[in-house]
């Protein structure tokens, strides 16, 4: 750990879209230098244009490009980078590559490689949570030998329960349990059908958490062992089991729980010897207890409702952290102000099961004004490719408390225009109409539930159709008014048109 | 003037005539008059019954408009009758046949799941294209047989590209004019 | 005043630009329906586009448009709106219209109109403050008829001392004095110098603050006789006494000085029966004397750095007021949290005197990110007009301290590109650059005359110069080369169009 | 290829090589190996030097640019030799004489301080223009006589309409090729 600061005058930022602006802007109010890599099919983005040096780093697919660790900590020597900033996805979460950049005297913008390797490995985490008193979900990957067995086992952690293979995934051998009257009958399914399907019939239990929240908690650690929380942010608003909606702080957490819950997130962080930010998830039931689900190395996609909240510039505390400053001590009771909101848009399209929309962004207007801030990676006149996560931008929003954020929010929603391809912009409209959402009465699995039920599927009013009709006509009327006039004297040869293109789909 | 605009949920009759920067318009037995100004971009200010709608407008091309409300976007085909008239009698004839389906936006091959010949269902899976790191299956519209494939796993396509073509079951009946 | 709130449905704004966006989005948010009036030169004006209703009000001069007081109230008749909002200039500080909206039972959002005829006349304040107790500028308009009377007057108030002829203006009749000693030999001057130039030798005498910083306190008041200040706005920069930048809070201002000059802006408020927002303006010298200045009876164009520092939105309240509904408790003692700044993008170009700088705006990119806000009445694509103020956009920024707001709007500025019309932006950059800015020691006339001495001039590095040169030579042969390669061949026509040049010249 | 980039301050003599995407340029003895990617609406991504730097062209016509970087917008013209040579024939030939003055912007007549015949010195306000609500002086960028007035008060301008013609002061000699 450093002794005393070393300031990282040049930072290279491992990563592309959104994030990489976010980066971006925290090293020029800092004055430090700035460098991005780009692949191909990145070339002119937004994060190349504001970046103060870019540099190519390999063809469009990621795994030529954003993912070649030796060829980025190289890339980081050669331009004299003192540091590499991950963002999130591509290489944030990787042991080895934060290894790479140590071994290369490069500072990796993270934890150390051996706390980000226990954190992502499903068993360690849970062993080391488990001793460090943070709670996780009851239960235990051992094999049950019998139905008394498992029966002993579930009473010992309450019910409901659920059954799951050893060798298991994707709900084959998967049995959920309510009471104990149902378990020998549901032990013996579910052995028998892990057998066929893995070949393998081991079986555990684990306890049923009914419609949980997905809260986590945002933490900050600095290289002297001292550790911060910032409170939580809810993000059970998921379309399989992606982010698309996040708050904070969570309409289900008060004070003493979030006092709860930032403890044992503290405590999750300093078991693994944590450095920099970093976020640990937790399910919560609906009664208030709340387990451990994993530690995220990184920065969150997010973070930034945090910020909203906190006032606090988590970017800046990574480049702080990582030049070995220790925390501040207003860092210890960070009051939390008003709400904030965080939407996802993403390039897909509501109206046809979220299917990819990529394309030319013909207009693109944020909203702007009072609680708005936008975190957008692309500018009108981009085009979308296919090869990366179709996250453009995130709509964020403060207001003084709950009520106010969801105002500002659908304001803000009513003023944002991307155009030229599709957006789930269109969604958030249709949830903020919610009765549920509004009252922030929600779960992990609400929005796949809604979805499935057609209820937040996007409507065009009556009003809104014949508005298309109008604007359409008026176009077409002021573009071919003439032609058209013209047409009525060649009505023969439209004919002809409509025979040609009949030929066409015979040819077909 | 009368246009005809083909929305995905049917059709609209227009009666449109300018006068200045003054449009009147019928549709069905509702009458407007409508103020338009131009923004920038395709963007336009309608004023329609002391309301103010900012509406974008985007040409795609062969007569079809890309609108842009604050409810989203819609895209729409404007017709004058004549040509109309050509696309009805064309129908009329037996044109539909054989559907034809083609990428509607650039990717890549995953997996063709079924087979030249093969008799699919509607809503069967029949290949898989990924885009933006996401797979997405596309499925039969209608009950047929495969009649042509066009591509093979692995293949990059795009935007237009033919996938296959699907014979619908029963189309020689309706071809010949009878009905099903 | 209203007994129970009546929720104001539809909301006229009689306004344009950067201040009739900002009050759509309150409607907007809270559900109302807005609608504005626009002359022929802004029909496709930002904020038309952004309402539910416009309505033509005449021709592009504001006399025959946004000053028509009875169109405007007649208007809001037939639409069937509730209110009126003013916004800023135009008829804001119009006693006359707030009474013509009353006589037609249109709500007129501001003050009731006794309180801004009060405040408008410079007297008849001065009178009413000194009434209240609130501390005014020292001396008065009681002509002096000797050096005697003019000594003892002096003494009074103490050196040094500003005489000042009562007819006068301009600077004529106007003597500094800054000690006994010299203060005859200025009478004698003074009188003589008044006498010759507005036939009239009658002079007074004022307290001279020297090098006084503009701070304003920002005010809100309900209907129900409760006062609130939610603190200071630092607006000492101002070129040629039009304010240019602003913060909150003021770097003079500490914790006892902004409750004195709170009470003191409370005070004037009640004593004008003040209701809605209202800024209260003070002169504040070096030592920490104040003096009032005026009251600005409506939302000031600053008001959002007062918004960024306390969570509070101004103008929701000014409607929440107007509705007749008391002040929220939590107004009583508001909490400053952080640093805010904001500067004025005026279509003016700063390399060249500030000549308006009216045009096509060809690239419009406004700065995102976080801390960032944007205040912008215009979009890309539109052409700003003669017509109107050039004020176009307000970049506002917040940071946890005054040092973060500053490396944020230096951020914010880099990212920010207006094209294709010249703004102040690049005079902010220079500012940000100047070490007493930094330091937060400025007055009333430091940007004049740092001005004068060429000091903000921005400037052109030789990097910026190489770049424009290599952009320029790029773009040339990308579009002409071709064509370049051809004149080559026909070098005889080049001269044929120099020689066609000269005659063009011959004929002027 | 050559170009010469004039400047408000002066000419920039500019040799310049297209490869594909990549431009070699010589300035002075300074050499640049620039690689450039547009991006939207002018603007374009130049790599020079191990910087990267976002740069805004837009063609005002006529060889003239406006080029925007971080530190604001200036306008250059870029000429081919030729061109350049027969501007400087056409200045040795003593083409400058009287100089036409014409509005920079669109305004209103406020007042003119000056009349047909009179004398003025440089800097000497000549008349007051108005525009969004500011009123601007127009001076005399040298001494002279006001050869002829195009306006009167009240009267609208737009940009580029002629306001005034200056005959320098000794003008007559250095037309007719004598030293000043």
């Amino acid at each position: 750990m450093a002794d005393r600061p070393k300031v990282l005058e040049k930072v290279l930022i491992a990563n592309r879209g959104e994030i990489a602006v976010r980066v971006l802007r925290a090293l020029r109010e800092l004055g430090r230098r700035s460098a991005v890599v780009y692949s191909d099919a990145d070339r002119a983005s937004l994060p190349v244009l504001l970046a103060d040096e870019a540099h190519r780093i390999g063809p469009a697919p990621s795994a030529e490009s954003y993912l070649r660790a030796e060829a980025i900590v190289e890339l980081a020597r050669e331009i004299g980078a003192d540091a590499i900033h991950p963002g999130y996805g591509f290489l944030a979460e990787s042991a080895r590559f934060a290894a790479l950049c140590g071994a290369a005297g490069v500072k990796f913008i993270g934890p150390p490689p051996a706390a980000m390797a226990a954190m992502g490995s499903k068993i360690e985490s849970r062993r080391l949570m488990i001793a460090a008193g943070v709670p996780v979900v009851p239960g235990g990957e051992d094999p049950l030998a019998s139905p008394a067995e498992a029966a002993a086992a579930a009473a010992a952690i309450g019910y409901p329960v659920m059954l799951k293979a050893a060798a298991g995934g994707g709900g084959k051998g998967m049995r959920l349990v309510r009471d104990a009257d149902g378990l020998a009958a549901a032990y013996r399914a579910a052995r028998s059908e892990a057998r066929a399907s893995f070949g393998d019939d081991a079986v555990y239990l684990e306890k049923l958490v009914e419609r949980p929240r997905h809260v986590e908690i945002q933490i900050l650690a600095d290289e002297h062992g001292n550790v911060v929380s910032l409170g939580e942010r809810d993000c059970s608003l998921q379309r399989r089991h992606q982010k698309v909606v996040e708050e904070a702080p969570s309409p289900a957490v008060d004070a003493p729980l979030r006092r709860r819950m930032s403890e044992a997130a503290v405590r999750a962080a300093a078991a693994v010897g944590y450095a920099n930010a970093g976020t640990v998830e937790f399910l919560l039931a609906p009664d208030g207890d709340f387990f451990f689900l994993e530690m995220n190395t990184r920065l969150q996609v997010e973070h930034p409702i945090t910020e909203m909240v906190t006032g606090i510039d988590l970017v800046r505390w990574q480049l702080a952290i990582a030049e070995g400053r220790p925390l501040a001590e207003e860092l210890d009771d960070v009051e939390i102000r008003g709400h904030a909101f965080e939407v996802r848009l993403y390039a897909e399209d509501p109206y046809r099961n979220f299917a990819p929309s990529p394309g030319r962004i013909e207009r693109l207007r944020l909203p702007q004004g009072p609680g708005v801030r936008n975190e957008c990676g692309v500018y009108e006149g981009e085009a979308v490719t296919i090869h990366y996560d179709p996250l453009l931008a995130k709509l964020v929003v403060w207001g003084a408390d709950r009520g106010q954020a969801m105002e500002r929010l659908d304001r803000a929603l009513s003023e944002l225009r991307i155009e030229g391809i599709r957006t789930t912009a269109p969604l958030f409209r249709a949830l903020l109409a919610d009765a549920d959402f509004r009252r922030g009465v929600v779960d992990n699995d609400m929005l796949d539930r809604k979805l499935a039920a057609g209820e937040l599927t996007p409507t065009r009013s009556a009003l809104q159709r014949e508005l298309t009709t109008i604007a359409a006509a008026l176009e077409h009327l002021d573009r071919h008014g003439r032609r058209a006039a013209r047409s009525l004297a060649r009505g023969r040869r439209d004919h002809w048109r409509g025979a040609g293109r009949r030929e066409a789909l015979r040819g077909t | 003037m009368e246009l005809i605009v083909k929305h995905a949920d049917g059709d609209t009759k227009v009666k449109i005539d300018r006068r200045g920067a003054e449009y009147q318009l019928q549709i069905g037995d509702q009458s407007y008059v409508i103020l338009s100004a131009e923004a920038a971009n395709g963007v336009r200010s309608l004023l329609v019954d002391g309301g103010q709608y900012e509406v974008s407008v985007r040409s795609l091309g062969e007569d079809r408009y890309e609108v842009t409300t604050t409810a989203g976007a819609a895209t729409v085909q404007v017709q004058d009758p004549l040509t109309q008239l050509a696309e009805v009698a064309h129908e009329k004839q037996g044109g539909t046949g054989r559907q034809r389906v083609a990428a509607y936006m650039p990717g890549r091959v995953v997996s063709v799941l079924v087979a030249e010949g093969e008799a699919v269902t509607a809503g069967q899976g029949l290949l898989v294209l990924e885009a933006m790191k996401m797979e997405n299956e596309i499925q039969a519209e209608q009950a047929g047989v495969i009649a042509k494939l066009h591509v093979t796993p692995g293949q990059a396509v795009d935007r237009g590209d033919p996938l296959f073509e699907l014979e619908p079951a029963g189309q020689p009946d309706r071809g010949a004019g009878g009905q099903v």
